[in-house]
């Protein structure tokens, strides 16, 4: 069936949903060396060969190479401007793993990324049901709900840290007048909360148009089909519509995942910058700012495996939970 | 069951109309055949009465009750699309059981129902998989299920077979007919199928442009076409509709000419000549032997084509000039601006 | 001709920034050699960062700004050339013995200075004389106990929700200039002084215990507020929210020009019954980096010439409220009646000559500090949510750190 | 269709007027705190409604951050970026979907596995590739004696010629940006599902893969190629990382730095109203392009059928 | 215009065979039209004469040269898809002119045989319209303009009507037939609509599960089938198949009881009895009245059913008990276990 096929492709087109994707898509792939050719092909390696040089070479440079110094990190303790390096074997996952620290930001992470991923799959659900309920003014509505979607993720943070400021943010105010207490600077658990609201709501838009796009192909016959059958609008949109659109829903679900694990670093970075007491550092913010600002070049890169693993796993457990149950076939 | 009534029924997008004006009684239990050309408003008008589309004007009567504004869901209608749209991601039990959960039946009512449908239509064994993993035949016959399942007041179908290919379409035509009548229910049929039309229809409507031409059982319609229209869309081969004032190597023996059009049906076209008959003479075109018949393409001399039907293989050659001969009784007239029958 | 280029990465910003784009304007108009090129690559740390990151790839700018707490990374880094070195390889003449006692205390190596002083600071006691007059008080106690009491008042009166505010770099001006000014040792060796054997004891010091205790109490009593993201804390006091501040004399380019009322400083405050010591240096130096051609290193000592001239020493202070790093430079403003017309821009360098430096107060030379710091921060705030208590929290932050230096100790052993 | 259920609709309704709501509520309140002198945006309670400064705090920050010379750098990156992965990707999953040679799982794996890490995690290294891209040139040329070989019989340096930095150019701030298998898969997913018999149908009328490529592909991938360029349009505007860590040359800037540059850290006068007006029009772009192609959005992640 | 000739021609996918070896001239000019059931492989074999699918084994030989190895670029050969697969992106005129530019044509030779076919076909009008803003049976002549503008040496067409309506279907095929004799090109026609195999075809092939069951015009194959798959297959409705030995209530006459089938084509059921005729005795379950003639479904007392066509309206009515006769000649004797005819 095209559509989940593409709009289980589309995603990967974003940031870093790639890794969603690309697994999502291993799916179709391989057991035979014939997944994923066409019937009518042609043979001609040369050609084929040059047709991928361009990216092969470009990820070679800029990926292959660059990863496998990063990697290598993992193993050795080294003087950032690269004068000494020390091997050290295990020695930095020994040590992460033995940190409390270290285990929070992990413990974090995961359910920092399940709840950010379930809540914007929900709303994005609720908005494109609505969405595709109304008639009137259509249009507009996803024209606007699709807006955050154009602002850069640096301007969204310093946006809504701004707003939830306890001391001059307009919303934090409004919060504060309702007799609850708000203090995202203190309060380890307001914090979190911040930065599960700014995910969600940077990254709603973009389950939302894919499942606009979605639902506007579940074949209108079927939802005909579904009406005779006596079933009003709600139950038709969880009993037809929604199980029609489950690859859509199985891959937004992968995609927001990567989202929470990788793209949520912005946000953070803008909003608490992993505070208070780490209370919102997440693993890729933790790989940054000791790697990048902190320049603990070796600890980042151990943490860099753990997180590449973590991924891994994440995306095959949901694999496992989901996949089955997701029909391709329409 | 139910009697449907139709009063100067009416549909508009936008400013196009669709249907025209439809004036239509189904008795209870009669099975009606809606055909005519691509476009003609079929759809639409079957899609008014399932509630699926609105009307723009006119009534609408269901068992007596005016259903103009009643929700698809309570109409009791139920409908055999053209794909099927039967609901990829549930069984074939699922499927029939969907519309009796919706309505709130009590379980045992379903299961038995749902397993009575299935006898019917031999679906039994495959009652737990998905559609995908079925035929198209039997696809087509759990569609069915899922509208007999529930035992609605009508049936709706809209071209329901075409999606078949030739031999299963012959199949599952005589099956629709054999269960139409086991159930009595009120049923309504669009193809555009010369043949479903004629075998499934109790009476037949043929519309063209979003109005009836005419009403009428098979056999009335088939031998007496009340327009132009009709005469030449019911019958395959198509009726030869001969323009009198064009057609000179015609003897049309007593007819005096006059401007109008004949329609003459291919399996009136003879060989022999029989009394008072008129007598065409014209080049054989093409000669296609089909079996039990052949169809032999004429071309007489003003350039006006003729088919004739005959039985067996032909006695003749392609090339070959040849006279035909038709009785005078198997002449169709045709008034020919209006388009209405004059005999 | 072409100029030569030569770039320089700095961590200023806001007013401090437009000074620096002034500075630079005015080297490049006096001479028509040289084009120095001043980028701002973000924080102290940033900037750090973004360094070694050029650094490693041979990208690296001829002119580094570092902050304190980045001298022994930059010092051992091995990818400097020392400034003296440099100058008198360029042929220009500075007088190292002119530079201020507390300032050639911290950056002289073995006599010379590994990078030339630029913007060195110390924390002040920043305060709005028209909330304190409000509340009753002439001027802010000398001690933390006076001054909790003003602070508690003021904020019990009404005249403000907010006492103080607390600035992003308070580990600096609050926890380590504090252990500095009580003679509180941070760490063993002389603060890292006498080796790369030094270890972080500032968690059995119940001053600096105290100390956080009672930043701890003040903020629950919502006495001492924290700005948060997306709001600075200077900020904070100068639109007259918060009564105090305490940070960096370089406010004084920010308060200076952004306070709309009767504002003024003084003093940190010390512990009741203890004679206060030197208070620590901050802020930056100017480090010149291997790898670049001559004409750049020319560029480079020209433009550190200018730097450390008394003229550019004075207007700079002036403009900026860093304390003049020269004697020279000292003397002449102290010349022009400066300190009597501006008497808060004194109290930096006043502060930072007080008494004979200790081993405890001659500033902190620790390898890898901003991590260290970093980890002292993510504690402190555990105490701040309530989750630690100030001495949990200050030994888990130099049990982790000390892990930190024995790292960076292993790495530069043979040194 | 027969379907009134006004008590649906204005739920419907609501829930989108809310959502609209809740999305647009950050963005107004950045224009209202860009419609403010500095002083006024330093009030609290922060005000609800706009000031009168929106066109001076836009002129301002326009200049104050440079940003003449910032969009147009942003500009060039971004379309670089979309143009330079469209194009790269679309061929290489051409090559995949529509080739059979020895190793084609291979290359499809090697291109997959670039999913797994993302920039932030390896930017030093990503740094010091681009820094001296032709290293792993000379570390061949080294380690398989080339360069000793041609050193002695030509005499020439080959380590020395090997030397390419793309550190402050454009292709520098483009090309790591495109390092990446995402837009492959996706083209990879549209491919498959174009009718074979349209490539059948091409060959049959004398068409070899290139001619089948340009002249029947690419035509066909028009509304999945606008709708990934979008989606690469904005991720190439709204990059921050990689050109902060990258550019050094104020003039190589892109427009995104520039607002940060803008956006008030410690210490600094709290130019709020500047750098919230300065967000109105760097976001412009991105904005523009989702309204004016939000159809073809929509039409490229439904629609891929033919 | 070329003959094509396939020996011992075999495919398979994988290990499962879909081909298992065809042996076929083609002779010049010849209009073959392979039938079968569903997935019996007559797509592939076309496929492997296109060059579109490669051949495991055999050969194939086009104008004498054996082309196994050859692109289909190169073969000279055009091909009419079931869907069209007209390029969605250009214009009639671009899809026409596509083939005759890859191959280098000048300008002013593609503007005339453009032209030229758009003229035969009679689609100028539609010559600057995108295909999907054409109706199904426009975009089959544009399909079969895109095959005639190249004057290749033969045409393969894979069910190219399909996907019309009835009415279109015949009109098309009609077309299809004068055209390919106009033209005189080789063609290999793919089908399994039965009327358009009987007329198309100069030679019938039949195929079933990957071999062929029979060659031979269409008369031939009608008349005479040679195995019991043919004649089931062939002919609408279908030839009647009575198992010898479950036929209690049928009076053979003469003949003698054996173990064998016997098939009786609908058309040969009479209700007049001639000399020697055999007699059925049934129940009619269903009279299907389709215009000139009507199906009578009827049902023998040992549960076979059988279906007889009578022209005109039948004299009888459901449910009546009948006796049919068929004509000794009108019989075909199959041997029951090997399926090949025995008389
Ligand atoms: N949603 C619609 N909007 C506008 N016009 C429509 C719509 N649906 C149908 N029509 C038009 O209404 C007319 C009747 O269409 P309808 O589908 O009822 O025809 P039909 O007889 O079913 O044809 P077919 O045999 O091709 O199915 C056509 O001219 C069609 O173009
Ligand atoms: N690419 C393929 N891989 C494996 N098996 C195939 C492939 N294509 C066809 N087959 C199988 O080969 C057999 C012949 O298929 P083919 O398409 O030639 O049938 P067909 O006679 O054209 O059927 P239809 O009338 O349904 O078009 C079928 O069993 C089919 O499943
Ligand atoms: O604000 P500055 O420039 O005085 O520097 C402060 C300290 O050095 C921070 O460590
Ligand atoms: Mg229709
Ligand atoms: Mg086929």
């Amino acid at each position: 069936m095209p559509r989940s096929n593409a709009t289980a492709g589309i995603g990967g087109a974003d940031t870093r949903p790639p890794l969603a994707i690309g697994i999502a898509l291993s799916r179709l792939l391989p057991k035979t060396s014939e997944a994923g050719l066409k019937t009518a092909h042609f043979s001609k390696p040369g050609l084929a060969a040059a047709l991928l040089a361009p990216q092969l070479l470009i990820l070679l440079f800029f990926f292959f190479i660059p990863s496998y110094k990063a990697l290598s990190l993992a193993f050795v303790q080294v003087d950032p401007f690269g004068a000494r390096e020390i091997f050290v074997g295990f020695a930095n996952f020994a040590q992460l793993l033995g940190s409390p620290d270290y285990r929070q930001s992990v413990f974090f992470t995961l359910w920092f990324t399940v709840i950010q991923a379930v809540v914007t799959i929900a709303l994005a659900l609720l908005f494109a049901f609505a969405t595709d309920f109304v008639i009137r003014g259509r249009g507009l509505y996803k024209s606007v709900i699709l807006m955050p979607y154009a602002i850069a993720p640096v301007i969204s943070g310093v946006l809504w840290a701004f707003l939830f400021n306890p001391a001059v943010g307009p919303l934090a105010q409004f919060i504060q007048s309702l007799g609850i207490p708000w203090d995202p600077n203190r309060r380890p658990f307001d914090a979190q909360l911040l930065v599960i609201v700014a995910s969600v709501w940077k990254h709603i838009c973009y389950d939302y148009i894919f499942l606009v796009a979605a639902l506007l192909a579940v074949p209108q016959s079927l939802l005909e089909a579904a009406k005779l059958d006596g079933a009003r609008p709600v139950r038709r949109f969880f009993t037809i519509s929604l199980p029609l659109v489950t690859p859509t829903i199985f891959f937004l679900m992968v995609m927001n995942v990567v989202y929470g694990l990788f793209e949520t670093f912005g946000i953070i970075d803008a909003v608490t910058r992993g505070g208070p007491a780490g209370a919102t550092n997440t693993l890729v913010y933790k790989v940054y700012q000791d790697g990048f600002v902190q320049l603990n070049l070796g600890s980042s890169a151990a943490q860099s495996v753990i997180l590449m693993i973590i991924a891994i796993l994440f995306t095959v457990l949901q694999f496992r939970a989901l996949e089955r149950r997701v029909n391709y076939q329409v | 069951m139910a009697a449907i009534e139709l009063v100067d029924l009416k549909k508009n997008y936008g400013t196009v109309p669709a249907v025209k004006g439809i004036d239509l009684s189904v008795s209870d239990g009669e099975m009606i055949v809606l055909v005519g050309p691509s476009g003609c408003g079929k759809s639409t008008l079957l899609r008014m009465i399932a509630g699926l589309e609105s009307v723009t004007s006119g009534h609408l009567r269901i068992a007596g009750k005016d259903v103009g504004s009643v929700e698809p869901a309570d109409r009791d209608i139920a409908m055999v699309f053209q794909n099927y749209a039967l609901y990829p991601h549930m069984s074939v039990r699922q499927n029939l059981e969907y519309g009796l959960k919706n309505r709130g039946f009590p379980r045992q009512d379903i299961a038995r129902r749902v397993a009575e449908a299935a006898a019917i239509l031999e679906i039994e064994p495959y009652l737990e998989r998905r559609p995908r993993q079925l035929s198209g035949g039997q696809r087509q016959r759990v569609a069915m299920g899922r509208a007999i399942v529930r035992n609605p007041a009508a049936f709706l179908f809209d071209e329901p077979l075409s999606n078949l290919d030739a031999k299963l379409r012959v199949q599952m035509r005589v099956e629709i007919r054999k269960l139409q009548k086991r159930l009595g229910t009120t049923s309504i049929y669009v193809t555009h199928d010369q043949l479903e039309a004629m075998t499934l229809a109790d009476r037949l409507v043929v519309m063209n442009g979003g109005r009836i031409e005419q009403i009428g059982t098979p056999i009335e319609v088939y031998e007496r076409p009340q327009t132009l229209f009709v005469a030449g869309f019911i019958g395959s081969p198509p009726m030869n509709l001969i323009d009198v004032g064009q057609a000179d190597n015609v003897d049309w023996g007593e007819l005096p000419p006059q401007t109008g059009v004949v329609g003459v049906r291919p399996n009136a076209v003879r060989t022999t000549p029989t009394k008072g008959a008129i007598r065409f003479t014209g080049v054989v075109e093409l000669i296609e032997p089909i079996g039990g018949e052949s169809h032999v393409h004429l071309m007489l001399d003003r350039g006006q084509a003729l088919i004739a039907s005959v039985p067996g293989k032909a006695g003749i050659a392609e090339g070959d000039r040849v006279n035909w001969h038709v009785d005078r009784a198997d002449l169709h007239c045709f008034d020919k601006s209006t388009g209405r029958r004059t005999d | 001709q072409e100029r030569v280029k030569v770039e320089w990465w700095h961590a200023l910003s806001g007013r401090l920034g437009e000074v620096v784009d002034k500075l630079v304007t005015d080297f490049n108009g006096s001479q028509d050699q040289y084009e120095v090129v001043a980028v701002h690559k973000g924080n102290y740390e940033e900037n750090m960062a973004a360094m070694v990151a050029a650094y490693r790839v041979g990208q690296q700018p001829t002119i580094i700004q570092a902050a304190e707490r980045g001298f022994m990374t930059m010092l051992n880094s091995g990818a400097v050339v020392p400034v003296p070195t440099l100058m008198e390889e360029q042929g220009h003449d500075v007088d190292w013995n002119d530079f201020i006692a507390p300032v050639s205390g911290f950056f002289l190596v073995d006599g010379v200075p590994a990078a030339l002083p630029f913007n060195s600071s110390t924390p002040i006691f920043w305060y709005n004389r028209d909330m304190f007059k409000k509340a009753g008080f002439d001027a802010p106690g000398e001690t933390w106990q006076e001054v909790e009491k003003q602070l508690y008042a003021i904020k019990e009166q009404g005249v403000s929700e907010c006492s103080m505010a607390l600035a992003n770099d308070f580990f600096w001006s609050l926890i380590e200039n504090y252990a500095a000014l009580h003679d509180q040792p941070y760490g063993t060796l002389a603060n890292g002084f006498d080796g790369l054997g030094t270890e972080f004891v500032f968690n059995k010091s119940p001053l600096v215990v105290g100390q956080l205790e009672r930043l701890s109490k003040w903020m629950d009593d919502d006495v001492l507020q924290i700005a948060g993201q997306g709001l600075s804390p200077e900020q904070l006091f100068t639109s007259g929210t918060c009564a105090t501040y305490v940070a960096s004399t370089a406010a004084h380019a920010g308060i200076g020009s952004g306070a709309q009322f009767d504002w003024s400083a003084t003093f940190l405050p010390h512990e009741e019954g203890v004679e206060p010591k030197n208070s620590t240096i901050g802020g930056g130096a100017l480090w010149v980096l291997q790898g670049k051609s001559d004409e750049e290193y020319a560029g480079a000592a020209a433009f550190i010439d200018f730097v450390a001239s008394p003229e550019t020493q004075v207007w700079w202070s002036k403009q900026t409220g860093y304390v003049p790093v020269t004697t020279t430079a000292y003397e002449a403003l102290k010349a022009e009646g400066y300190f009597e017309e501006n008497p808060t821009r004194e109290i930096a360098i006043l502060q930072l000559s007080r008494g004979e430096p200790t081993e405890n107060s001659r500033g902190f030379r620790f390898g890898n500090h901003n991590q260290s710091m970093q980890l002292l921060v993510e504690e402190i705030q555990g105490v701040w949510t309530g989750q630690k208590t100030a001495q949990e929290a200050l030994d888990n932050a130099a049990r982790r750190g000390n892990e930190i230096l024995r790292q960076y100790e292993r790495l530069h052993a043979s040194q | 269709m027969i379907e009134r259920n006004l008590g649906l609709t204005i739920f419907c309704h609501a829930v989108l007027l809310l959502g609209a709501a809740a999305v647009c509520l950050p963005l107004y309140f950045a224009f209202v705190a860009g419609s403010l002198t500095l002083q006024e945006v330093q009030q609290t309670p922060f005000p609800w409604v706009p000031g009168t400064h929106f066109l001076d705090n836009i002129a301002t920050a326009w200049n104050q951050g440079n940003f003449s010379r910032l969009y147009i750098n942003s500009l060039i990156v971004t379309v670089g970026i979309v143009v330079g992965k469209l194009m790269i990707s679309l061929i290489a999953a051409f090559a995949i979907t529509y080739f059979r040679f020895p190793f084609r799982m291979t290359a499809f794996w090697l291109i997959f596995v670039s999913l797994m890490l993302p920039v932030e995690v390896r930017i030093i290294p990503t740094y010091e590739a681009v820094a001296d891209a032709a290293g792993p040139l000379r570390w061949f040329a080294d380690i398989t004696g080339i360069s000793w070989l041609v050193g002695s019989v030509t005499g020439y340096q080959l380590e020395a010629a090997l030397q390419w930095n793309m550190v402050n150019t454009y292709s520098g701030l483009i090309l790591p940006l495109i390092a990446s298998a995402s837009a492959t898969f996706l083209f990879r997913q549209f491919f498959l599902t174009v009718p074979e018999e349209l490539c059948e149908a091409a060959r049959l009328d004398g068409a070899g893969p290139v001619k089948f490529f340009l002249d029947i592909l690419l035509p066909l991938s028009r509304a999945n190629i606008a709708a990934l360029s979008i989606i690469l349009f904005i991720y190439g505007w709204n990059q921050y990382l990689w050109p902060l860590l990258f550019t050094t040359d104020a003039e190589m800037q892109t427009a995104i730095l520039g607002l940060k540059h803008l956006v008030p850290v410690s210490d600094a006068e709290p130019a709020w109203n500047i750098a919230m007006s300065a967000a109105f029009f760097v976001m412009l772009p991105p904005a523009v392009i989702i309204l004016l192609m939000q159809r073809w959005f929509t039409k490229g992640l439904v629609d891929s059928g033919k």
